[in-house]
């Protein structure tokens, strides 16, 4: 069974041909449509069907949508303030980053500025958080490859850091930090102290991460030469996040477009060039070190005192304007789309997540691939069902 | 003792056998060749023969039972051999086996194994390690001619083994 | 005559009876003491992910590996065929492990070619 | 203030012990002496002192040793207790329990958890007893469009054809239930059931996912059966013999293992596969196929075929102590004499339970290898399982099967050979 | 790196934590220490809380009744009431204090920003189960109550890893 | 709220948004903006009055240009300016003018020197028979966010191979949903 293309084109022209139309008139009989979601140990809040032949994967059609909320109707009839706590419910693991760009684009349209020190408190909080969430990615990674230590010990881990997060913030995971002109609160005493301690231990903990399961020459068999996205399919596809920077762009909206105090930080983007299943799946690993080094960078570099939010009127009312603005998640570019027509609440709220954008990879990566591939492929795109259906 | 195992185990190999002809579930019917299958291996034992029994076991019922279920698993239809129910042949066919086993018995009746004087013929079990023995002494050419057919069959069926759907699919690019 | 080896087996065969006698009374007794609610024939479907199942579950299915299950019912005699000359090794002269390379070697040509077959036409 | 249970006070250790014994003699009064009444009454008793034995008298004797001991001994040369108990179910199914709980708590410390911790109070000791108790009051779900003959049966069998397999171990010298000539081969006779019941339960299932276990299942069988039998050929040939308790006592002063180490390797890789264990673990694969071909399983169904999985764990671990690490052979660390000074007859064997001892401890360790990989290997794909089972494994028996013929023909081992005793 | 050197690397990073401390905290009986003792409030720094978020504690002293809690929640949560209390306040001439329902509370804390007054903060409980949806509706007395948490467990860090206590 | 709508699509409000925009964090350095500027001259003077700037901000640009000529004009993006992907396509309901704003921010990641740059292409369709031709030849990226804009606002896009059903229940039957005359129960 040879359905392995090479370019894009030929991989969509395969899927055509193997896929549904083809299907309806001649080869019912020898493929199995399977249903891998919702309720799939190997699918989140998420549902794709592939049509397999044998062990290979022929057709596959994501299916979102079973968490789909309306974040964005939603938007349409709140204040700005009052639409911080839901909007960070799609992604709980990653709250802080959700509503970072959300900050972003109604300072932009309200028209206020964050203190120093308020950005280097946001900046931690969203490197804190994109630790939290690729680590529970992580987590997951591990398990669905059945990697069962990989899925306990980044989730033991990852309890490090919500626990910073909860001194920080005073929630564990739905943190509604990041305001409009800056954060809730200024940090606890001796949280630098004991930041630091949990990140040396924390990069100790990657190097046996590494050796258990990167180093795994079971996972590299696994993983290395699955599910290749070359970068020019990258680019057509717009997938964004680790998923970019594996197939050899590094593109990194941190770097790209700084955003607060990022310009004063100095770090690496971190790319792979390889674009298979364990690049996907490495990049977050390095994004995590990176991390670590960025969040000692800004436990350095801020200053002792100051203010950490700019005052802001009780209802604040948006300029009449449009604003678009995008930090770097834990999946990639996070972007908020903002119409304000001068009124208290917003007119129009798009958000572009990541995981949407990535989604549309998943068939296009799975056909054919082996049916044992698949969760490897699935949870490499960085996909987080309940972002991607808001 | 012996004769009461001996009639068990024959009527279990045949009844399982006549069902395995005669199920109209296929999957039935391949499980009771595999239950037949593992009769003959109870004869073998009744016969001081557990090599060949083991072997029995784990060839017939391991493997080719294995593959007859695999092979019925796939099958789309269960009723792809549709019993033609044809009275006059099926007793001409029972006729004809009962003519057969009558043939078979009166030989073996007549030939001598019936004697009191055959139980002292062969009192002692063969070893089974002396048939790996003979096996490899006296009868390697059978051995090696063994080893030509087992070749010759593993690699026909292999050279037979055709991918429909390549062809299929070759077919449609044409 | 016979009394000897089927003794020898008796053991096992008392041994399978004694598993059906372990297995039995625990399904019996589940099937005594567990609930059987028997109101929504949705739980009785089979499983296909909070789906209504579609298609057949015992539908024509082919792994791409098949070409494997051939070649295992022809090696799993050869491998037999090995045990009764193993276990007989002590015993015959040198000169008959000749025949039995002889065995393997057409054994693994076979097997290289099968491999190489099967691997060639893409069954596997 | 918070109380942890990481203190640890001895008076509450030793209140929860009393309390565990106390709760098994009140069953065992109530339930168990009946029962041993019960078969007391059609079990044939030797004459004790010239007397004949009753049921009543057993039981007035049960106070002094002396009258006792004859009974038990001639209790447990019976054929029963040799099925039943010793070297058979009972304790099969216990090694399998202990399997089933040390794996847990063995995980979960690699893992950087606790595992099960309050049942029991003891660190969770019974946990499995709840679990049982958990699956057997559970509703068996039989979906519609299954085929329920086979269905039923299926559980049922496999619990059997692992206890099958169990009957053919030996435990210590003269312990096996069947003592067979062949016993190896029939081993892997009954080995090749497995894949079958598998394959059957899952057509039965009438389900997608567990009909794609069933033939991952089988294709996983097909993989490794062959360098399973090769890899014990090697042995075979250094022992000149299929019999177990021969191949054991064949390997006194040297293990197998010193001069087979591929095949040993062989032996445990194509075990692993075997026993469906991670990272062989396909026909479960949780993130493809649900759960392979126990999805359709509930209640009681799924607790019997986790039980056959877990005796077949043991039986094959056992397999491997026979085979490779000399069986039950180690010094001896039982005193001849239980009580010095004890003039009356003798009260146990103390070679036996040397034997029993190590052979217990060997397959432990066996069996903790067993359990190792789960904690550090994800799954592998089949293709990479097949590849690995019919190019690497077939072919590294056969290079220690050369090794082994060499020994054999260069004197080394075999009649008359440098090393054999 | 050969792939047996990896495996032998993978055994060894494993089997190193059957030595090494375990991570879980058992929930019931050991409880996190969490930074100072909930409802801290610098109001130097503008409106804010610092230490959990747990459920809310109502200085019954200090509320006028004033209903920005409940104009805040409104487009949140829609958990916070307004109810009629039996006390004579100089300050609350209404009498109306807040009651919320947990049950639908998502402890944002932007009532307590919201606050002018700072009568309503947040503790660090949590533990606010019941049998029933009623009983997750605390009257303005319940949330008067301040209350008694006894955590003392926090990650430690040494050479043979990280724990709980 | 009907003075702001029209605001939105006047060029003279780019300079009070711009003004706002200013209070940003990132400095608005006069080169910076001209880069932005000169990008949108060259779609300017290839389409004239086809194209009307809506605003140019630093590292955003905002054209509006005719459904009829969005295809070409968003192939001459894609092939001579470099921007490649779109990250996402937002459509607006605005009844009072009825009509549909469909609004796609493309993104490069091809360019370097462009990297934080989005060129937000918009175009409007009727509300009554709200139809655009699809942008998915041109940018397959579009594809998912097309099908979205389908099925929440209605706009059926002609050419895109499933204008189907993708985030809301299958058994959706109300009208898309955000299109401004869908309400929220109890708002």
């Amino acid at each position: 069974m040879v359905v392995l293309a090479k370019s894009l084109e030929d991989r969509i022209d395969e899927s055509q041909k193997l896929g549904l139309q083809v299907i309806k008139e001649s080869e019912d009989d020898r493929l199995m449509t399977l249903n891998v979601g919702p309720q799939h140990p190997g699918s989140g809040h998420f549902r794709f069907t592939v049509k397999v032949d044998g062990d290979y994967i022929v057709y596959a059609d994501p299916d979102p949508g079973y968490v789909h909320r309306g974040e964005e109707k939603m938007c349409e009839y709140r204040n700005f303030i009052q639409n911080i706590p839901h909007l960070e419910r799609p992604v709980i693991h990653d709250s802080t980053n959700i509503t970072y760009s959300y900050s972003l684009a109604v300072e932009e349209l309200v028209g206020i500025q964050v203190p120093r020190r308020g950005q280097f408190i946001r900046a931690i909080a969203s490197e804190l958080n994109r630790q939290v969430y690729t680590l529970y990615w992580l987590a997951i990674y591990g398990i669905f490859l059945g990697h069962s230590t990989m899925f306990m010990w980044p989730t033991g881990d990852r309890e490090l850091f919500i626990d910073l997060l909860e001194a920080l913030t005073g929630a564990r995971v739905t943190h509604a930090f990041n305001i409009p002109g800056g954060v809730r609160n200024d940090i606890p005493n001796g949280f630098k102290d004991r930041c630091l301690r949990q990140i040396a231990y924390f990069e100790k903990r990657l190097k046996e991460y590494e050796d258990i399961f990167y180093n795994n020459p079971l996972l590299r068999q696994r993983t290395e030469g699955v599910g290749i996205l070359t970068k020019e399919d990258a680019i057509k596809l717009g997938v964004t996040g680790s998923v970019l920077r594996a197939s050899g762009i590094p593109y990194d909206i941190r770097k790209a477009e700084p955003y607060d105090i990022y310009n004063e930080i100095d770090f690496k983007v971190q790319y792979m060039k390889t674009g298979d299943s364990f690049a996907r799946s490495y990049v977050p690993f390095l994004d995590m070190r990176e991390s670590c080094h960025i969040m000692r960078q800004l436990l350095d570099k801020m200053p002792e005192s100051g203010e950490v939010r700019s005052k802001l009127q009780p209802n604040p009312k948006g300029a009449p304007g449009e604003a678009y603005r995008r930090v770097e998640s834990g999946r990639g570019a996070l972007g908020y789309y903002i119409i304000s027509d001068g009124t208290p609440k917003a007119y129009r709220v798009k958000i572009s997540v990541g995981s949407f954008r990535n989604m549309l990879a998943l068939p296009y990566l799975l056909v054919g691939a082996k049916l044992g591939d698949m969760p490897s492929i699935y949870w490499s795109l960085n996909y987080w069902p309940v972002e991607a259906d808001r | 003792m012996v004769d009461a195992v001996f009639v068990g185990v024959a009527v279990l190999t045949i009844g399982s056998s006549i069902v395995a002809l005669e199920s109209r579930e296929l999957i039935y019917g391949a499980i009771a060749l595999a239950i037949s299958m593992m009769g003959i291996a109870g004869f073998f034992i009744l016969l001081d023969a557990p090599f060949v029994a083991m072997f029995q076991i784990a060839v017939y019922v391991g493997a080719v039972a294995v593959l007859v279920i695999f092979t019925v698993m796939l099958v789309r239809t269960q009723s792809l051999f549709s019993i033609n129910e044809d009275k006059g042949r099926k007793a001409a066919g029972i006729v004809l086996m009962l003519v057969f086993m009558g043939g078979i018995g009166a030989i073996v009746l007549t030939s001598g194994l019936n004697s009191p004087s055959f139980g002292k013929f062969n009192s002692t079990p063969v070893d089974f390690t002396a048939i790996g023995k003979e096996m490899l002494t006296y009868y390697s050419p059978a051995l090696i001619a063994l080893a030509l057919t087992l070749a010759g069959s593993v690699i026909g069926a292999l050279a037979l083994a055709r991918r429909e759907d390549i062809e299929q699919k070759n077919e449609r690019i044409d | 005559m016979a009394a000897e080896t089927a003794a020898q087996f008796t053991p096992v065969i008392y041994m399978l009876g004694f598993g059906v006698l372990a297995g039995v009374p625990a399904l019996i007794i589940s099937r005594l003491i567990a609930p059987r609610r028997r109101y929504n024939p949705v739980k009785f479907l089979p499983m296909e992910c909070g789906q209504m199942p579609t298609g057949e579950g015992r539908s024509h299915f082919m792994m791409q590996y098949y070409s494997y299950i051939l070649m295992f019912v022809v090696f799993d005699v050869m491998s037999i065929f090995l045990f009764a000359w193993a276990s007989s090794l002590l015993l015959i002269p040198r000169t008959a492990t000749l025949s039995i390379m002889a065995f393997l070697g057409i054994m693994f040509a076979a097997m290289g070619y099968a491999l190489y077959l099967s691997g060639r036409k893409g069954i596997w | 203030m918070a109380s942890t249970p990481e203190e640890f006070r001895f008076g509450n250790f030793v209140g929860s012990l009393i309390w565990l014994i106390l709760i098994v003699l009140i069953i065992i009064s109530l339930v168990g002496l009946p029962i041993i009444f019960v078969i007391l009454f059609y079990v044939p008793l030797p004459p004790v002192n010239g007397e004949i034995l009753t049921p009543y008298l057993f039981l007035s004797m049960m106070v002094d040793p002396t009258r006792t001991l004859p009974i038990i001994k001639f209790l447990i040369h019976t054929h029963l207790f040799k099925l039943v108990v010793f070297p058979g179910f009972t304790f099969a199914a216990l090694l399998a329990a202990a399997t089933i709980f040390i794996e847990r708590k063995f995980l979960a410390k690699m893992q950087l958890r606790v595992g099960p911790l309050y049942v029991g109070k003891v660190e969770g000791i019974l946990q499995l007893a709840a679990d049982g108790l958990k699956l057997i009051s559970k509703e068996i779900i039989i979906p519609s469009g299954s085929d329920k003959p086979i269905f039923w049966a299926s559980p049922v069998a496999f619990v059997a054809a692992a206890a099958a397999v169990t009957a053919l171990i030996p435990v210590a010298p003269g312990w096996v239930v069947a003592n067979i000539s062949v016993g190896l081969l029939a081993v892997f006779a009954i080995l090749g059931f497995f894949p079958l019941i598998a394959l059957l339960f899952s057509w039965a299932s009438n389900s997608k996912y567990p009909f794609i276990g069933g033939l991952r299942a089988l294709h996983q069988m097909i993989a490794f059966e062959i360098p399973f039998f090769l890899s014990a050929l090697s042995v075979v040939i250094l022992a000149g013999s299929l019999n177990l308790t021969d191949i054991a006592k064949a390997q006194h002063p040297f293990w197998f293992i010193f001069f087979l180490p591929i095949s040993a390797f062989v032996f445990f890789i194509s075990s692993l596969a075997e026993l469906e264990r991670v990272p062989f673990d396909l026909p479960e694969a949780e993130s493809e196929i649900v759960a392979g071909w126990l999805t359709e399983t509930s209640g009681m169904i799924y607790g019997l075929l986790q039980l056959g999985t877990y005796v077949k764990l043991y039986a094959l671990a056992a397999l491997f102590v026979v085979l490779f690490l000399g069986g039950w052979a180690g010094p001896q660390i039982f005193p001849q004499e239980l009580i010095p000074g004890y003039t009356g007859e003798k009260i146990y064997n103390p070679v036996t339970v040397n034997a029993i001892f190590w052979f217990t401890v060997k397959t432990f360790g066996v069996i903790m290898l067993f359990l190792l990989p789960r904690g550090i290997n994800p799954r592998i794909r089949i293709d990479i399982l097949l590849h690995t089972g019919w190019y690497k494994l077939i072919v590294l028996s056969f290079i220690n099967m050369f090794v082994a013929l060499a020994l054999i023909y260069g004197g080394v081992l075999g009649p008359g050979g440098l090393l054999t005793r | 790196m050969t792939s047996a050197e990896a495996f032998i690397k993978a055994i060894e990073s494993g089997s190193k934590h059957l030595v090494i401390k375990r991570f879980t905290l058992r929930y019931p009986e050991e409880k996190l220490k969490f930074v100072g003792d909930g409802y801290q409030f610098d109001p130097k720094r503008g409106v804010g809380i610092a230490g959990y978020r747990g459920r809310h504690i109502l200085f019954h002293d200090k509320c006028t009744g004033c209903q920005l809690c409940a104009i805040a929640c409104e487009g949140i949560a829609e958990a916070i009431g307004m109810v009629k209390v039996d006390e004579q306040w100089k300050h609350n001439k209404k009498a109306i204090m807040p009651q919320i329902d947990f049950g639908k509370c998502v402890f944002c804390g932007l009532c307590v920003d919201a606050c002018p007054f700072y009568a309503l903060f947040m503790t660090d409980d949590y533990e606010l189960s019941s049998f029933t949806k009623e009983h997750l509706i605390y009257t303005p007395a319940q949330l008067a109550i301040k209350p008694k948490y006894d955590g003392d467990v926090q990650i430690k860090i040494d050479e043979r890893g990280a724990t709980h206590g | 709220m009907n003075q702001s709508t029209e605001n939105r699509s006047n060029s003279n409000f780019q300079s009070s948004s711009l003004a706002k925009s200013k209070t940003d964090t990132q400095a608005k350095n006069e080169p910076e903006s001209s880069f932005e500027k000169k990008l949108v001259s060259e779609i300017t003077s290839k389409f004239g009055d086809n194209v009307k700037v809506s605003y140019i901000r630093p590292l955003r640009m905002k054209i509006i240009v005719n459904q009829e000529y969005i295809v070409e004009i968003a192939t001459f993006i894609r092939d001579s300016l470099g921007f490649d992907h779109a990250e996402s396509v937002a459509g607006t309901d605005y009844p009072k003018d009825n009509k549909i704003e469909v609004i796609y921010h493309l993104g490069s990641y091809s360019r370097d020197d462009l990297a934080g740059h989005i060129l937000a292409l918009a175009t409007h369709t009727s509300r009554d028979d709200a139809r655009l031709p699809t942008l998915m030849n041109v940018f397959k990226s579009v594809e998912y966010h097309e099908r979205e804009t389908f099925e929440m606002l209605g706009v059926y896009f002609e050419g895109h191979n499933r204008n189907e059903r993708f985030l809301l229940p299958e058994d959706w039957a109300d009208i898309p949903p955000l299109r401004k005359e869908f309400r929220i129960k109890g708002r």
